[in-house]
């Protein structure tokens, strides 16, 4: 497994998100590092075909670790599997020692692992907070009985967690939109809402599906800039899928590539730039892509 | 359900002149009996308790999309729980009653619970469909109902009914022997206004806490995207069998509150009918809040019976028999305009006519 | 004269205000690139001129559209199309319980010719993107986000309109594609087609507009020539993500202010 | 043995009847994803029409003009209300519909008065019998007349593009708008079938065995509805399915009501619900209706 | 003003509730946009007829009568709602069609408000309270009259199996009961088929009694049921007579395609005379209804309507020379009305609560010509079996 070779910390894509030893103190004393990710041959198969063919990566503890390949390629089925959305025909996913496959999603959830959504799946009319709020489910407790008779403690849980909330919109650049119905926001918002609605679930691991799509050049700069505070701050794990290199390569230190359903590649994000296959599959003979091509715009 | 997201302090300011309002409505409602015949308090009760069963539609349906029409049938649970828990056996005209005489607060708990746990049965059927689908087959339930009804004679009456046993709480009945009260007769009526009051004020408050906190956030997250609710960590299948339940539990109530002012079941009443009243009831007043459940439960309940009660007033209507238009249809017409109209101009329901300020209210403070 | 004229327009959604006298020009048989940040309003540009904004309870606040001439204000959404004018939604937008082929029929709606022009524009479009003849028969709502978007294209294409709107088209493409489309745009912009084209990525966007305007909060900031405009900085720093050296630093700066959230503890 | 038949070919019969009732319901639902319960109301109007004026023009031009007056009703009734409505929640809708139904029945029973009409057919009373099986012609018209109409939809929907804007139109307005779909005309279109596919069904649902046509009648349009859910609330073929498995329970029940009395008596109208909860059991979508998808 | 009165007026007669100097209320509950609207409309018309003569007459007790109308359109809700509302105002109700609803403030009559209520509905089980009174036989004995009509005239013998298609609900019911003891008097046995009042099409029902092999049938339901019933019988050449109960015909059938079958072999059980008969009474009403209500076709709801009225008229009468107008007067006046006839060919007896008014029953057979459809087959007489009989005994 060449992507278990390295350690996040030392991570050349940690560069992007700055200090090394700082994210290596983060991942490291302040806190016990998440368990790794290891998604062992995994497949999917739908009605006539393979979604997802025997896949198999490690998402190491505290690591950004990429997964990208060609429209149709089976990344989203790959989160849908991990946050328990579709059931694998066959394989296994193990957070750590625990087994995910043919958990509910709910159980996923509650085992921390997170994920935000391709297309949106935001109910347009509840506002941001509300959104944000759910997020906050798994962590809270007030049921029923608790909330219909206004017991404190249900008042205290809801200050708190709103509190957070703030914190974490203030964070994702969304302090002024909480009041908003999701709806009313434009879209690359939005995705940020999504974005928040998964970090306010406090996830130990984070699956973001194209987490920059539809945003404009330095947008994406902040977007990513955000992500890369997370593993700081929280020292998660994040998988990513995305199909802006530019992204992929400032932040992953590692990255598979998948094509219809199969592991064609992975390592670091230059070895996989590199390589003949994804170039073929994936990122086309010429040497742009989304965001190198801005550069070569630069250097005419 | 805007304003769920303020925090206490913000939605403070415009707390205060809400206060007043609430203040001045309950003394009202207090006063009442003390001044309206057993017409309008009747006409009162019965919306009551359509509030009291429209809230828990309102649970089921306004927030988490399950679409029933079938909420009638619980409330006959709940209407017929109540006699056959509080009843005695026996013979009542022409036929062997089976009762279990219990004291009559009991009886209305076990109702209450019944009903839940009939809602509690039909859930895994609930949790299998979506939409229309639910809708529709929940209306087997009322055929079901109905036709227990008739033929389960001896727990039900058959086709006609069974006599309710008179609420009694800690020793006073809420019956019709009268009591005289600041020189005013209390009857049956008076006494379970106040019953009734109590009740949906209980059940107004406890929909409202639940509709705000974390399980109302729940069910409106699996009515707008199921799958993304899973994911965020909401037992999805729970919730939808637990509101169901408590919904079903709100039936319940309604029903024994409205087999006590009917004083005898009539099977006939927990028809389709009433069904798709208590679904125009939430839709009228609002979708997914217990203040649009209550205005549209007065709406629905109150104006046939104003419209009955003014018909002979009523504009271009002719005395029954000179051809012209009857009162009675006068009155349907104006029910049936009335839905549509106020669908049209208020569409989110009578509640939206206060919760543009409120709105505005918020985005100030942010 | 040009074939698309858009002046003074402003819309708002009841109290936010989402365009101010907005004025832009779609050359006969030119390609025309919008600019703009989250929340800029360029999909509400495009949904004034498609006569969907009540859709969003939106409301046109002023000014005009006209296509070659013709006023589009009076026109309901169906009769723009009826006037050549296409928009391809933001986010996709498939029908996702019709199977790929019947969004294409609809697609092909409001397209004139019969039942041989049709057969042609799906010959092309399946051309363009195979995937979508390999799943003539599945439900779009079952495609991946990518597939979904070049449903949606592909949707907008069999329409043949006069005008295309394009809305951020490449979103969720894999590079090879979003290079694809591109010529593609060009394509059929060579056989007459006037577009208008909203996309973030803008260094796709300039190369293949001839002029291009940049929005932000709602008002036009630049325009002019797209290859002018791909010079200036602004566009270049914003829009190109060209990190010139203060641009770096100041990046760097947004680094260091960007605040860090800390762990939670409850 | 011919009991089983005369039960079966009755049921199916009835059934065809009920289809013809749930097709409208499931062209309504395609068009705007609304259960109309105003169709009751349409029913009791084409019926009307017709009964008002076979006297005069005769039967068939009453018929004609009864399903064109239903028509124009739904088209009315659509002009007027729904359209205002557009992009409500469904169940909303579904609210209006109950009342723009109780304003149409009450007046046409306001008309109709206490009177049984006749809609003057010319099947009257006759029976087909083959063998010792007999079935009223009434019914076997009612059969051919489903079963044609129903071909009809079926290739209306596969070869006009009627079928795909409706679908498109239900789905997602806004963007069957950007298709060129003209949402109006669609829900127009719509409602006016309904309306007339009304006036058909209520044509054999006042013919011989049943008296004639009176305010009650329009209460026959509630079998509809586990007819069209069965079948599949969006599905031409489901609208018949639904509805001759409906008559066929329905008259099985009846008829053999006396080996099941342990069910109760009047077991008839129960069954199809029950039927059909079972159906959906299996089935969530009923028997042929699109199932909803499990994407993200 | 008008209403709780309380006292004695000029001349000396005591008052209560409804009753001021100048009027007398009486309540109407009754059902015109409902289920029963047909035989609303016609028993509320027949009622407001005899209240304007009665007036024209100069009154009762010098009072003019006034009907005030409610209608609950069969909602039960609305029809406890009306009676709520117009119970403390009125002396009593000459109408108050539903008997479920009847039932469901029988407690509150019986218990404190002891007015009197004469429900369009012949039900057994409204039998035993003084104040709600049911005029004519109960639909039990009703039934049994019917059946020995049919032995009576050798359409049937012992051992034969007959068919009963009665409605869900205590017009039905009531009427099985009375059949199942006629049958167990006459050693026949009874093939029982429940329907709804949303049932319009009876081919299964017939299908089923074919099978059964009934040589009659019997239908305690409405117009729509027995008209379809006897036309599929006779269209499938299942030629067996047919008896209903009074409910169970509509002249409107006569113009439908059922309608030969009806006059062929159908009879109905009644306890009045059909507003189409000869006697005086009878063409005196015809003709004075037809005169107040032209364009309103005649039918026996008419008929049963006016005998409640003109009852209750008699009752006030009485209750007005013993000096009592009150509620308790009335009911004391009419428990001692023991021959009460308004020329419809019955005498009724009210002295005893617990049973029917009468027990005979007229039998009668549609007939195109006659206005109201129906004309006489059978004088009124008790069938000895309906003698012995006793409801729930
Ligand atoms: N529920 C399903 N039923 C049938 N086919 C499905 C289903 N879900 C996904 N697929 C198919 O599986 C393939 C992989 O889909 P997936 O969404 O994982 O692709 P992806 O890698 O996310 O592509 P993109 O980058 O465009 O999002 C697609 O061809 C899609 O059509
Ligand atoms: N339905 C709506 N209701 C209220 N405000 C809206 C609505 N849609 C958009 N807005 C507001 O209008 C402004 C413009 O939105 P618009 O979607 O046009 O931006 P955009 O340029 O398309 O952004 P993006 O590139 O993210 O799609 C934003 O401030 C947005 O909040
Ligand atoms: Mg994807
Ligand atoms: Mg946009």
């Amino acid at each position: 497994m060449t992507d278990s070779e390295k350690t996040p910390g030392g991570a050349s894509g940690g560069a992007a998100a700055g200090h090394p030893e700082r994210t290596v103190g983060h991942t490291g004393e302040e806190s016990h590092p998440p368990p790794p990710l290891t998604v062992t041959d995994v497949t999917v198969r739908f009605a006539g075909l393979t979604a997802l063919d025997s896949v198999s990566f490690t998402v190491e503890p505290g690591s950004v670790h990429a997964v990208i390949g060609p429209n149709g390629a089976g990344k989203s089925t790959c989160f849908n599997v991990l946050s328990g959305v579709y059931r694998a025909t066959s394989g296994s996913v193990r957070l750590g020692r625990t087994e995910l496959t043919g958990l509910a999603p709910h159980r996923v959830a509650a085992l921390g692992i997170a994920r935000t959504f391709q297309n949106l799946a935001l109910p347009p009319h509840a506002t941001v907070a509300d959104s944000m709020l759910l997020g906050r489910h798994r962590l809270t407790r007030a049921g029923f009985l608790a909330t219909g008779l206004r017991l404190p403690s249900a008042a205290r849980e809801a200050r708190e967690h709103r509190a957070r909330v703030g914190e974490i919109a203030e964070f994702v650049g969304l302090a002024g939109d909480l009041d908003r119905p999701a709806g009313a926001l434009p879209y690359g918002k939005q995705k940020l809402v999504e974005l928040g609605r998964a970090l306010c679930m406090e996830p130990t691991v984070l699956l973001l599906d194209e987490p920059v799509a539809g945003m404009t050049a330095d947008e994406r700069r902040r977007t990513a800039a955000v992500v890369a505070g997370v593993r700081e701050g929280l020292g998660i794990s994040i998988v990513l899928v995305e199909h802006d290199m530019g992204v992929v390569m400032r932040l992953a230190d590692a990255v598979t590539v998948l094509d219809f359903g199969r592991r064609i590649a992975g390592g670091t994000p230059a070895q996989v730039q590199s390589d003949p296959a994804v170039v073929r599959a994936y990122l086309g003979e010429s040497p742009q892509s989304a965001e190198t091509a801005a550069n070569e715009e630069a250097t005419p | 359900m805007s304003d769920t997201t303020h925090a206490p302090a913000k939605a403070a300011p415009h707390r205060t002149p809400r206060a007043y309002l609430w203040l001045a409505g309950s003394l009202l409602l207090l006063a009442l009996p003390f001044y309206l015949d057993r017409f309008w308090l009747q006409a009162g009760l019965f919306a009551m308790a359509a509030a009291i069963g429209a809230i828990g539609l309102n649970l089921l349906t306004g927030a988490t999309g399950q679409l029933s029409m079938g909420h009638s049938f619980f409330l006959a649970v709940g209407a017929y729980g109540y006699c056959v828990f509080a009843g005695e056996s026996g013979e009542e005209n022409g036929r062997q009653l089976t009762g279990l005489g219990l004291p009559t607060w009991l009886a209305v708990v076990l109702a209450v619970l019944l009903a839940g746990a009939a809602g509690g049965l039909f859930s895994p059927i609930a949790g299998r469909l979506r939409g229309a689908y639910l809708g529709i087959a929940t209306l087997a339930l009322i055929f079901i109902g109905q036709h227990v009804l008739f033929n389960a004679g001896d727990l039900t009456g058959g086709f006609n009914g069974r006599d309710v046993p008179v609420l009694s709480l800690f020793g006073f009945d809420f019956d019709d022997t009268e009591v005289v009260i600041a020189a005013v007769p209390f009857g049956s009526s008076e006494k379970l206004w106040y019953a009734g009051l109590f009740a949906l004020l209980v059940g107004g408050l406890f929909a409202r806490g639940v509709l705000r906190g974390r399980p109302g956030r729940a069910m409106n997250a699996i009515r707008d995207h199921r799958i993304a609710a899973g994911v965020m960590g909401v037992p999805v299948a729970r919730y939808r069998a637990a509101v169901f339940v408590l919904s079903s539990m709100y039936a319940g109530l309604a029903g024994v509150l409205i087999a006590l002012i009917f004083q005898r079941t009539v099977p006939d009443y927990f028809g389709m009918i009433l069904a798709l009243e208590y679904l125009a009831m939430i839709v009228i007043g609002g979708l997914g809040t217990v203040a649009g459940a209550v205005v549209g439960a007065a709406f629905v309940a109150l104006l046939p019976q104003l419209l009955t009660h003014y018909s002979d007033s009523l504009p271009l209507v002719a005395d029954p028999g000179s051809g012209g238009v009857t009162p009675g249809e006068a009155s349907r017409y104006l029910y049936g305009a009335a839905i549509v109209a106020v669908v049209l101009f208020l569409p989110g329901g009578l509640t939206r006519l206060s919760v543009p300020m409120v709105r505005r209210f918020s985005r100030e403070k942010s | 004269m040009a074939a698309l004229e858009v002046r003074a327009l402003s819309v708002g959604y009841g109290p936010v205000r989402a365009l101010h006298e907005v004025s832009l020009d779609v050359p006969p048989g030119g390609i025309t690139a919008v600019l703009g940040g989250n929340g800029a309003g360029k999909s509400t540009l495009l949904r004034a001129i498609s006569r969907t904004l009540g859709f969003h309870r939106g409301t046109a606040g002023g000014g005009t559209v006209h296509f070659d001439g013709r006023p589009l204000d009076g026109l309901g959404a169906a009769g723009v199309v009826a006037a050549g004018v296409v928009q391809v939604p933001e986010g996709r937008q498939v029908f996702a319980r019709m199977t790929v082929a019947d969004n294409l029929r609809a697609g092909a709606l409001g397209a004139r010719g019969g039942r041989k022009r049709y057969a042609a524009s799906l010959a092309e479009v399946h051309e363009l993107f195979p995937v979508l003849a390999d799943r003539a028969g599945q439900r779009a709502g079952l495609l991946s986000g990518g597939e979904q978007q070049m449903l949606a294209l592909a949707r907008g294409l069999m329409a043949r309109p006069r005008l295309l709107l394009l809305d951020e088209p490449s979103l969720g493409l894999a590079p090879l594609v979003a290079a694809r489309i591109g010529e593609t745009i060009r394509r059929i912009n060579d056989t007459g087609t006037s577009v208008l084209l909203v996309e973030q990525n803008a260094s796709m966007a300039l190369r293949l507009a001839s002029r291009a305007y940049v929005l932000e909060v709602g008002e036009v900031t630049l325009e002019g020539d797209a290859a002018e405009l791909a010079a200036s900085d602004e566009v270049r720093r914003r829009y190109l993500g060209v990190v010139d050296e203060t641009a770096a630093e100041d990046a760097d700066r947004a680094q260091e202010s960007a605040p860090v959230l800390r762990r939670w503890t409850a | 043995m011919t009991t089983f038949v005369e039960l079966l070919l009755g049921g199916l019969s009835m059934g065809s009847v009920y289809a013809l009732i749930a097709l409208g319901f499931v062209v309504i639902f395609k068009a705007t994803e609304v259960v109309n319960f105003a169709h009751a109301s349409l029913l009791l109007a084409g019926g009307y029409v017709t009964a008002v004026l076979h006297d005069d023009i005769g039967f068939w031009p009453a018929l004609g003009v009864g399903i064109a007056g239903a028509a124009v009703v739904g088209s009315a009734v659509e002009y007027t209300v729904m359209r205002r409505y557009r992009g409500a929640d469904h169940s909303v809708l579904a609210i209006v519909t109950i009342g723009v139904d109780i304003l149409l029945t009450t007046e046409l029973t306001r008309r109709i008065g206490t009177d049984v009409l006749a809609l003057g057919d010319p099947w009257g009373d006759k029976l087909l019998t083959v063998g010792d099986i007999t079935i009223a012609q009434t019914r076997v018209a009612a059969f051919v007349a489903a079963a044609l109409l129903i071909t009809v939809f079926l290739l209306a929907f596969r070869y006009t593009t009627w079928g795909v804007s409706m679908r498109a139109a239900a789905e997602n307005p806004q963007t069957a708008a950007l298709m060129g779909v003209r949402l109006g005309r669609v829900s127009l279109s719509a409602w006016a079938v309904a309306g007339s596919l009304a006036a058909v069904a209520a044509l054999f649902l006042t013919v011989f065995p049943t008296p004639g046509l009176e305010r009650a009648t329009s209460l026959a349009a509630l079998k509809a509805f586990p007819a069209a859910i069965l079948g599949g609330l969006d599905s031409t073929t489901g609208a018949l399915a639904g509805g001759l498995i409906v008559g066929v329970t329905e008259s099985f029940a009846t008829g053999y009501q006396s080996d099941l009395t342990f069910l109760g008596r009047g077991f008839g109208d129960l069954a199809p619900y029950l039927v059909m909860v079972a159906v959906l059991l299996i089935r969530p979508a009923g028997l042929f209706g699109t199932k909803e998808l499990a994407r993200v | 003003t008008e209403g709780d009165g309380k006292g004695e007026d000029a001349g000396g007669v005591k008052t209560g509730q409804g009753v001021s100097d100048k009027t007398i209320s009486l309540g109407v509950l009754t059902d015109m946009t409902g289920v029963y609207a047909s035989l609303g409309k016609s028993v509320t018309q027949a009622q407001q007829l005899w209240a304007d003569q009665t007036n024209k007459a100069g009154g009762i007790c010098g009072r003019t009568i006034e009907l005030t109308v409610r209608d609950h359109g069969y909602d039960p809700q609305k029809a406890v709602a009306a009676y709520t509302e117009l119970e403390p105002d009125v002396l009593g109700f000459v109408q108050f069609i539903g008997s479920p609803f009847v039932a469901a403030v029988e407690k509150r009559i019986d218990g404190q408000d002891k007015g009197l209520v004469l429900p369009q509905a012949w039900s057994a089980n409204l039998l035993g309270s003084p104040y709600v009174r049911v005029v004519g036989a109960t639909y039990d004995i009703e039934t049994i009259n019917a059946i020995d009509y049919l032995l009576g005239n050798e359409r049937i013998a012992k051992g034969d199996k007959i068919g009963h298609v009665y409605f869900e609900g205590d017009y039905g019911e009531n009427a099985l009961v009375g059949s199942e003891y006629a049958a167990e008097q006459a050693g026949l046995t009874i093939v029982e088929q429940k329907i709804k009042p949303t049932d319009n099409d009876m081919s299964a029902q017939v299908a089923a009694l074919k099978k059964a092999g009934v040589k009659a049938i019997v239908i305690s339901a409405g117009p729509r049921q027995a008209a379809s019933l006897v036309g599929v019988a006779a269209a499938g050449g299942f030629n067996v007579p047919v008896v209903g109960n009074n409910s169970a015909f509509a002249p409107q059938l006569l113009a439908t395609a059922a309608g030969p079958a009806l006059m062929k072999d159908y009879y109905i059980a009644s306890s009045t005379l059909p507003i189409g008969s000869d006697e005086a009474a009878p063409k005196k009403l015809a003709t004075e209804y037809a005169a107040a209500y032209p364009d309103d076709g005649l039918d026996n709801g008419v008929v049963s309507g006016y005998t409640a009225a003109s009852l209750y008229g008699e009752v006030l009468k009485k209750a007005c020379e013993s000096k009592d107008l009150t509620r308790e007067g009335v009911d004391k006046a009419l428990l001692g009305l023991d021959a009460f006839s308004t020329g419809f060919g019955i005498t009724h007896d009210f002295s005893d609560p617990a049973a029917p008014s009468t027990r005979e029953s007229v039998i009668m057979k549609p007939d195109s010509k006659v206005p109201g459809g129906l004309k006489v087959v059978q004088e009124a007489r008790v069938a000895e079996p309906a003698e012995g009989f006793t409801f729930g005994g």
